[in-house]
């Protein structure tokens, strides 16, 4: 079934079920190294989510952020992260590993499910009795109307703090573009701003671009220059290669 | 696995409420007749000294209460009759009242849950009626008894308080749930 | 005479048809909870390889017929029966199901999808219930109902597949999980 596999924009409710697929499509176990390798193409699938509302969107950006963590470490082992960030990957692992489990579990159910029905016995035929009680007046009914109004749930307002976190991501990214300047000397903001334009592409294409100078930076396509000790710092392609 | 003769009929006179004949039972089972005789004296058997007695009539046979319990099970219906009636019962009353007839599945979106139980306890009360869907032969649709029009002192819907606008607002409700649940579908297919 | 307990209790589920609560049954035999349950054990026991069975959720146990004879009685049942699963419902019944009760949050992180419509609509379907949080009053628990049990084929949570073999994952994931909030704890102190 999986071996058919296409990105298909919006075939996947969720970030859990993308990352277990690529996951599966490659025989990879559930680790850090596995989730590396799929950052890649996890991203290109939220490439074409570009265009989806960010409710939709939002969950597969913060599963992203995690993902670009663990793809920097792989390509520099020695950047440091602070322990929420340790945090956040260890947390997204094992969720990928208790969202597998309830999944396969999901497939037995759903090959059990009405197959050997326990039916109930039929219900015996009504024979009514007219037996009101105290609490039927047309005050109360009234108000049971009204309360039921009002509780009933709105046009499912986007959870604000899944968005939120969505949003902050730039922020995010820039922090981790600071650090890795820190250790591989380079000019991300540049970089972005060079190629994407953050308003038109919104926060995929940040990550996307930031992931690709990071793999350039590793494949030695590019170097990184510093002209005094506390000024800007270049990229400068080593071959003619575009980027 | 298969169970033994006695036992699939007991399982059939168990789901039936109704008496069956054992000329039903036999083209049920695709056995005939005498085995299925044997099978029900086998069942007798087993059945003795247990909540549930095999009763036979002419050709027609059925479970039934075991006699011993008769006022337990009285206590019991009596129980199903009265008690004060449940925040949630009294919601769909409100809703029946209301809409003046509407269709279970409209009752289960406009709440949320599924209504089936709090409908039959309000049928049984008395205070709902289901009847045949004019429009759709297989659904029922529900409505309130004259009875508890009666009771509460109406003799149409249009006379409940405020009726125009918390019509209109529950009707707004139903239509808005069966979008939502279009745009879920979309997202999950 | 007066019928063993197990058996009027056998009469009592066998009259209700529905589910009903341990503690209802020990307030119409007015005996203890405690007998009741060990009288339902006995039940259980005396309906092995009946064509009715027994099932036990929570506080809640129900008749029903027995799985072997699914296919006899699905000839008989008039209802329509529930159409297939969506892949987001299966996902979710899964971990309510096993979980046994679960907040709406749990479900989201798992799933990294929000999954407010997907309950809705089971507890629509009546295969998903919610009840408060007896922990904290303002959140909601789900569980799943005694009829996704029938659907299922189950009396009890123990007999869903792979049952024990999942507790164990869990119960490894989840040490691993307090492990990292320890380990954690003990940098930032």
């Amino acid at each position: 079934m999986h071996t058919e596999y296409k990105v298909k924009t919006s075939a996947f409710e969720g970030p859990m079920e993308l990352l277990l697929l690529l996951i599966e499509k490659r025989k990879l176990f559930i680790n850090e190294i596995s989730l590396a390798q799929v950052t890649d193409d996890f991203m290109s699938y939220l490439k074409r989510l570009g265009t989806l509302p960010i409710g939709y969107t939002a969950n597969f950006i913060i599963t992203a952020a995690t993902l670009v963590l663990i793809k920097s470490r792989s390509l520099l082992p020695n950047l440091l992260l602070t322990e929420e960030e340790e945090g956040d990957i260890s947390d997204l692992r094992r969720r990928l590993e208790l969202y597998r489990l309830f999944k396969n579990a999901g497939e037995k159910i759903s090959s059990t499910f009405g197959k050997h029905i326990m039916f109930k016995r039929q219900y015996r035929a009504i024979m009514p009795v007219f037996v009101p009680d105290k609490s039927l007046n047309l005050a109360n009914i009234q108000q049971s109307v009204i309360d039921m109004l009002a509780s009933a749930p709105k046009k499912e307002a986007l959870t604000e703090t899944t968005v939120q976190k969505a949003i902050s991501m730039e922020e995010m990214m820039e922090n981790l573009t600071l650090r890795i300047k820190e250790t591989m000397r380079m000019s991300f903001k540049q970089f972005s701003n060079h190629h994407a334009n953050p308003k038109k592409d919104g926060k995929i294409f940040i990550i996307v671009s930031f992931l690709a100078l990071l793999e350039l930076v590793k494949q030695g396509i590019i170097a990184v220059r510093q002209e005094n000790k506390f000024g800007d710092i270049d990229i400068e392609g080593l071959a003619e290669q575009k980027i | 696995m298969m169970l033994p003769l006695d036992a699939q009929i007991e399982a059939i006179l168990f789901f039936k409420t109704d008496a069956m004949s054992i000329r039903k039972l036999s083209e049920l089972l695709n056995v005939n007749k005498e085995l299925v005789e044997e099978a029900l004296t086998q069942l007798k058997v087993k059945l003795e000294g247990r909540g549930v007695s095999l009763t036979c009539h002419g050709d027609e046979v059925m479970l039934t209460c075991a006699k011993e319990v008769s006022l337990l099970i009285e206590k019991l219906a009596k129980d199903e009759l009265e008690g004060e009636l449940s925040r949630a019962s009294v919601e769909t009353l409100s809703i029946v009242l209301y809409r003046g007839s509407v269709t279970k599945s409209e009752i289960d979106y406009i709440r949320g849950v599924n209504a089936s139980f709090i409908l039959r306890a309000l049928q049984i009360r008395g205070l709902v009626e289901r009847t045949q869907n004019p429009k759709d032969g297989r659904a029922f649709i529900y409505k309130p008894t004259i009875e508890l029009y009666n009771f509460l002192g109406i003799t149409k819907k249009e006379e409940l308080p405020d009726y125009e606008k918390l019509m209109k607002e529950l009707d707004l409700l139903s239509r808005e749930e069966s979008q939502n649940e279009k745009d879920s579908m979309a997202v999950s297919s």
